[in-house]
């Protein structure tokens, strides 16, 4: 007998006030059928530091340039050796701790990254796009993507008029969620026939609920690349997701962001891949979704509402974890911090580990030194770099995947040691260890 | 911890339970001796199918859920029925004698898997009871056209504090 | 606590049979009052391996000098680089998984690292010495575990006649739990002294029920060593558990195991801190003890006894695990093994840095070298050779503190790596962390 299905049919469809279509992109036009909600995405404005994530409200002098009189704390300068990392490419230039969903347009305009000429393939994951796709597309999404990837981001820019909005992850009345990124469909529809042998895959249309709670955010919290002159926004999945098989990924293309200033190595900048690193975590398989702690369930007056002020979940731990975890708050945090403390620890001994590496090519290269042990180590600053960045770049200080974190970490530090021994012993050749998809251990697994 | 008023309770429940429990016992003999089971389930005082709980803990077996329901948010709002059988009064007894039967039949067979672990059907039942008392605080979380949410990856332990 | 109360289960007092009191050593006998606990406890005789854990009988020709027709698998032919690590020490000899209780003391009488003479202080943790303390102390237990250390092996041996038996874990009578090793009274007093400020704590008196449930094994399984003449067993806790508290305790007193073969460094050898690290994983702080996964309930009958067959929990998965994790056994298996594969992918690396070290060190060695260079080498093949060890030597190759682990072996790979720059690059010193109790991260915390 189902008295469950029958309970669902009983379920009403949404009161609607205002009428929503698909291109309805103001969200206060949304807020009127959905006040709640509204008023909650509205305080994704809101700024608290926490000890490793949050952002802190830094105020500054409006300038002609840059308007913005509060801006996020400076990660170069709180660490400068990321300074040193990046040499000769923007982010040593300008580097903040990202801030609430409210600046995503602000932030990407007045960055000083800008400085060096953005496409406007930056624009995917930093405005309301969803309408815009149409609209400049003539109708075709895709057709709207692959126009904006290849204008320069000025032009792009003035297509867009807000930060992401609701239109971007639902559908109107229904309130069902989407993916609105081709990026992303693209990414996961190459991943799902890559590594899991399922074609044609559509999120849209094959995705569960459940898994929608988190693909709404993997449309751009994720690792990513602008691939040939179209600039197309493309996600490295084609190996898997891992940072080694992401690495794998750039080698097969011979793919580089830019050549490093102090040592020439082809380098290449991790971003974001919250998305990647949440995938090898317990968490995710326990089947616990990016909104369960990012968008927890609040009670507002009668009902239960996903907050919609999507933040660090250790600044709501009552409703961000204590449901699944009955445990006090106090606890919850102190777990979640000794992850990353952890993490934090290994982190800064791989930053120096590299730091070393990256002043000794340097000095070797003002000798004009170029023999094979030069260029071991110029291959080994490539992968640490990498591998490094995959960490540091992640926001969750290892939380997403405590384990995986501190091994990618571990590995990262093994890569950019080798690379001063090769600099400085005659015939060592670095150890370079195939990805975990193809190591001794899955094969055996494979065997079992 | 919730539970601390109510230990004495719990005692009370449990020999108050114990006769009854020999009833179940002597029944499933009965079944073991190829008599219908629903009978049974019916005959034996019908202590299976009030809504106290002394009638699950009939089963020391039961025990477990019976403690964590004492220590639980919802033991002064919910009894075991409450969340283990569906609403509608048909509906309702036939999920009783249903699981009463077959937790009998296993109880005596002793040939269930450990740890017990509530069947798809008994947990969609259960899911359904959450709503019919919360059905206002999640109408919003489950408009018509979206896939029901699961209360328990979340709630697991409302029922019973771990 | 949560987890303490589930595990309570009604506790009716026991009917005996046999009358057994403190002296009765024999465990056939306790066993006639409880026969299922006897009947499981006897099966810790079985051999079963598991990906990496269990152990493999293997046959053996019985000899004069070892009689044992089966042993478990040799760790030092399945991976030669152990012996490399260990050279100049016993363990490079004989060094084999472990298995169950019931061979604790054969395994230790006939293992070739007898041959270099030990003293009877091995014995702690190698039989049952509940009564034999006594009858060798006059009655006095703490005098007993003196006199035992202070003998030779083959003295010490004579006066023990079997393996770990209920009286070594019980009282008699109540079945309360009770820690009998003088060396962990000693070591956790220390500890509760030195880390939490607790003067003069004594498990028996002050610890719970649910802690018991872990002290009784961390009585045996952790880090020791033998201290001055009397060769007391002594547990180098008090600057903490971590692996870097420990290396630090050695420092502080210049304790080495022995001199590296190869190398001429002052080595150390780690055994065994399951406690230490267990400690350190969200188990234990979930409050989580040892017999929760090693000894789960088990029906028997009407009754739950406590499966007092003691072996590695992926053996019985539906016992061990899903009590608590209401998850297919299949996919916990899976979860277990991919924090294994992890922690054993990184452990190679690191073994594979260490020998690249040692190789490096003894032929520079050759030449006779010993400058700073050299000397900061070896001490970094000291710190290194530890930090692995602390993993490899703890038997669950990761799983009871997953990200620990790795961070752990991570650091090691910085030490071996950075002594081999140290060798090979003129004026480079190697950055040397301090433990996390004092690094940058504990000491903010401590101003939060
Ligand atoms: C089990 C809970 C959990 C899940 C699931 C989870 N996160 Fe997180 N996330 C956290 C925690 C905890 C932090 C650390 C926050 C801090 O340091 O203040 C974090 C940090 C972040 C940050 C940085 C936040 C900040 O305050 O700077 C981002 C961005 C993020 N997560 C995105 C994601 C995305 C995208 C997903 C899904 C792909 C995801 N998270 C899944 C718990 C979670
Ligand atoms: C359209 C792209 C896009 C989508 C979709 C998106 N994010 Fe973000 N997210 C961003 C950008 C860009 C920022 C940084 C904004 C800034 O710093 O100005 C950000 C910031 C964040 C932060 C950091 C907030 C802080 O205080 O540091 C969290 C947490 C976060 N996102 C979580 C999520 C979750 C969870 C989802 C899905 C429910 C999601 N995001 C969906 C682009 C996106
Ligand atoms: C695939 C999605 C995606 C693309 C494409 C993208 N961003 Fe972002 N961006 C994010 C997310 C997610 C965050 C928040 C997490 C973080 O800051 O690491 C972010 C944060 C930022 C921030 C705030 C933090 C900081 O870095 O100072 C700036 C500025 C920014 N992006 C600029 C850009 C520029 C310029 C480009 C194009 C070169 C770009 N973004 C392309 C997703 C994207
Ligand atoms: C970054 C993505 C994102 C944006 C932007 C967003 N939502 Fe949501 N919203 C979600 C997610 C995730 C859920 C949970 C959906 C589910 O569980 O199926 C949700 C659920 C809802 C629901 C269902 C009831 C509930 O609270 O769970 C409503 C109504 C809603 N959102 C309204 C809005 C409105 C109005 C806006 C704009 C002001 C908006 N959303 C913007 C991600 C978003
Ligand atoms: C929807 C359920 C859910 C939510 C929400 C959730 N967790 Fe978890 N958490 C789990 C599950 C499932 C596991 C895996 C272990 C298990 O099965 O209990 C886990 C494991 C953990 C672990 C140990 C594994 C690891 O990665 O180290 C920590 C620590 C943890 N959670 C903390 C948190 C914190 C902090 C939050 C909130 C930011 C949170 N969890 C939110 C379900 C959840
Ligand atoms: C005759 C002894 C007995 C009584 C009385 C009893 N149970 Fe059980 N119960 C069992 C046994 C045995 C199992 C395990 C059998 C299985 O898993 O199929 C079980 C399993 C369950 C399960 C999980 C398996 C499933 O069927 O979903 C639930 C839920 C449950 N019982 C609830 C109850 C409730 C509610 C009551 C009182 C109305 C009750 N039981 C009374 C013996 C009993
Ligand atoms: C408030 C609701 C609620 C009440 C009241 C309740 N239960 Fe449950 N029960 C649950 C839920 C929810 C589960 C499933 C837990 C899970 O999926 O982990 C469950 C599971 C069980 C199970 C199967 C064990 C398991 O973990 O799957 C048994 C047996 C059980 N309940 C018996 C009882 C008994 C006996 C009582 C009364 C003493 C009772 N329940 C009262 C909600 C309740
Ligand atoms: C017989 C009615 C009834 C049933 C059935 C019931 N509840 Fe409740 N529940 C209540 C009442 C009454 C309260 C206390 C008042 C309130 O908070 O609404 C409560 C409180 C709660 C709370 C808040 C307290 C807490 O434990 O965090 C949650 C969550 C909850 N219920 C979830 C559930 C879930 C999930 C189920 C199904 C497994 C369920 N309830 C079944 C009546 C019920
Ligand atoms: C992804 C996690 C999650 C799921 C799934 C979930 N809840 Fe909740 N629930 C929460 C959180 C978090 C709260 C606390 C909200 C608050 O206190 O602001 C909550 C609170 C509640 C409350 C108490 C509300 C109050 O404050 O009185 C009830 C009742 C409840 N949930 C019922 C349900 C039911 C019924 C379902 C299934 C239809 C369900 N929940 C599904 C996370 C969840
Ligand atoms: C949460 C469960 C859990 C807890 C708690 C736990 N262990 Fe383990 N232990 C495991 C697992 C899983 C393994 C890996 C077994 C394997 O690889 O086959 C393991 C492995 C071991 C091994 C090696 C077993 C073998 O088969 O070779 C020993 C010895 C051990 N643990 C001792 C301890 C001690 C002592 C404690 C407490 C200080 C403890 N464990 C706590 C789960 C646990
Ligand atoms: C008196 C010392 C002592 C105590 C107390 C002790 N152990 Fe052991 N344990 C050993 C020794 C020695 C071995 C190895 C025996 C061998 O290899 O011959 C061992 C082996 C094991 C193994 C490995 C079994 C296998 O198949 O590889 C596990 C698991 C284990 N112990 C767990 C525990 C747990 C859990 C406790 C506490 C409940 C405990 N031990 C208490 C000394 C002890
Ligand atoms: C502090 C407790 C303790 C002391 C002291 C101790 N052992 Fe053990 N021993 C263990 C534990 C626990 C195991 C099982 C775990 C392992 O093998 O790592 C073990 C395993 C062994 C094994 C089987 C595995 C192997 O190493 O081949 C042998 C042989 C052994 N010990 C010999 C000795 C000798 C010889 C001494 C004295 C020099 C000694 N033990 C002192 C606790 C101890
Ligand atoms: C390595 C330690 C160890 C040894 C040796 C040991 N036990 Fe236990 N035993 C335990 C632990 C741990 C428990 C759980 C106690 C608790 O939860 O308080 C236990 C519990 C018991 C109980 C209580 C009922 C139960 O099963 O939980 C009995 C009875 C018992 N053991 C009998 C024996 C007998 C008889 C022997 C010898 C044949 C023996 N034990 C040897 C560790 C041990
Ligand atoms: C007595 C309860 C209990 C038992 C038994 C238990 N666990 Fe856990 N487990 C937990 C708790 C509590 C956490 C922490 C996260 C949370 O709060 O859910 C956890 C976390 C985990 C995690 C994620 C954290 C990590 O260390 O990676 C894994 C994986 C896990 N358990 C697997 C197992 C396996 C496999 C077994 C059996 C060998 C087991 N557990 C036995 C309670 C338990
Ligand atoms: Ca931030
Ligand atoms: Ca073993």
């Amino acid at each position: 007998l189902n008295i469950f299905e029958r309970k669902q049919e009983a379920r009403t469809p949404f009161f609607q006030v205002a009428e929503v279509t698909d291109t309805t992109e103001d969200p206060a036009v949304w807020g009127q059928n959905f006040p709640k909600q509204y008023e909650r995405y509205l305080r994704t404005a809101d700024q608290v530091r926490t000890r490793f994530g949050g952002s802190e409200a830094v105020p500054r002098t409006p300038t002609e340039a840059d308007p913005r009189s509060v801006v996020a704390q400076s990660k170069i300068e709180e660490d400068t050796r990321l300074k040193t990392m990046w040499a000769g490419y923007a982010f040593a230039r300008d580097f903040r701790e990202e801030r609430g969903h409210a600046y995503m347009l602000e932030d990407q305009t007045f960055t000083e990254r800008q400085a060096v000429g953005q496409p406007g393939t930056c624009l995917n994951c930093h405005a309301s796009l969803a309408v815009v796709y149409r609209q400049v597309g003539d109708g075709d999404m895709t057709l709207g993507f692959e126009r904006l990837n290849a204008m320069p981001y000025e032009e792009a820019r003035r297509h867009a008029d807000r930060a992401i909005a609701c239109v971007d992850c639902h559908e109107p009345v229904t309130m069902r969620l989407r993916v609105t990124r081709p990026a992303f469909l693209e990414g996961i529809r190459a991943w799902k026939a890559a590594v899991e042998g399922i074609e044609d895959y559509d999120p849209n249309r094959d995705a569960t609920r459940q898994e929608m709670r988190s693909f709404v955010c993997g449309q751009c919290h994720v690792e990513y690349y602008f691939r040939g002159e179209g600039k197309r926004l493309t996600y490295p999945w084609t190996n898997g997701m891992r940072a080694d098989d992401i690495y794998e990924y750039y080698q097969e293309i011979g793919f580089k962001d830019w050549t490093h200033a102090i040592t020439g190595a082809p380098v290449l900048k991790a971003q974001h891949p919250e998305f990647e690193m949440w995938n090898q975590g317990v968490h995710a398989r326990g089947g616990v979704a990016c909104a369960d702690c990012h968008m927890p369930y609040l009670r507002s007056g009668a009902q239960k509402i996903s907050d919609h002020h999507v933040r660090s979940p250790l600044l709501s731990i009552d409703n961000a974890c204590r449901t699944c975890h009955p445990v006090e708050s106090e606890e919850l945090k102190q777990r979640a911090e000794r992850i990353q403390v952890n993490t934090a620890r290994l982190r800064d001994q791989a930053l120096d580990a590299l730091v070393d590496l990256i002043e000794d090519i340097g000095a070797e290269r003002e000798n004009g030194r170029s023999d094979a042990g030069f260029e071991a180590a110029v291959e080994m600053q490539r992968r640490a770099q990498f591998y490094i960045d995959f960490v540091e770049a992640e926001n969750s200080m290892g939380f997403h995947a405590p384990q995986e974190a501190a091994r990618v970490l571990g590995e990262a530090i093994n890569y950019a040691r080798q690379g001063q021994v090769a600099l400085h012993a005659p015939d060592f050749s670095p150890r370079i260890v195939p990805r975990p998809s193809e190591d001794r251990y899955s094969v055996a697994a494979a065997g079992d | 911890m919730s539970g601390e008023g109510r230990p004495g309770g719990a005692a009370d429940r449990r020999s108050r339970g114990g006769s009854a429990g020999f009833a179940v016992l002597a029944a499933l003999i009965g079944i073991a001796a190829g008599t219908a089971g629903f009978t049974f389930v019916y005959g034996h005082g019908g202590s299976y199918l009030h809504d106290d709980p002394a009638a699950c803990v009939n089963c020391h077996i039961m025990d477990p859920q019976f403690d964590g329901w004492l220590r639980g948010s919802h033991r002064s709002v919910a009894t075991c029925n409450d969340c283990h059988t569906p609403k509608p009064l048909v509906a309702k007894y036939v999920t009783k004698a249903r699981n009463g039967f077959w937790h009998s039949f296993h109880f005596t067979r002793g040939d269930f898997e450990e740890p017990i672990r509530i069947k798809p059907s008994n947990r969609a039942v259960t899911q359904a009871r959450c709503r019919s008392c919360h059905g206002d605080v999640v109408a919003m979380m489950e408009p018509a056209a979206l896939a029901p949410v699961d209360c328990l990856r979340c709630h697991a332990t409302v029922g019973h504090a771990d």
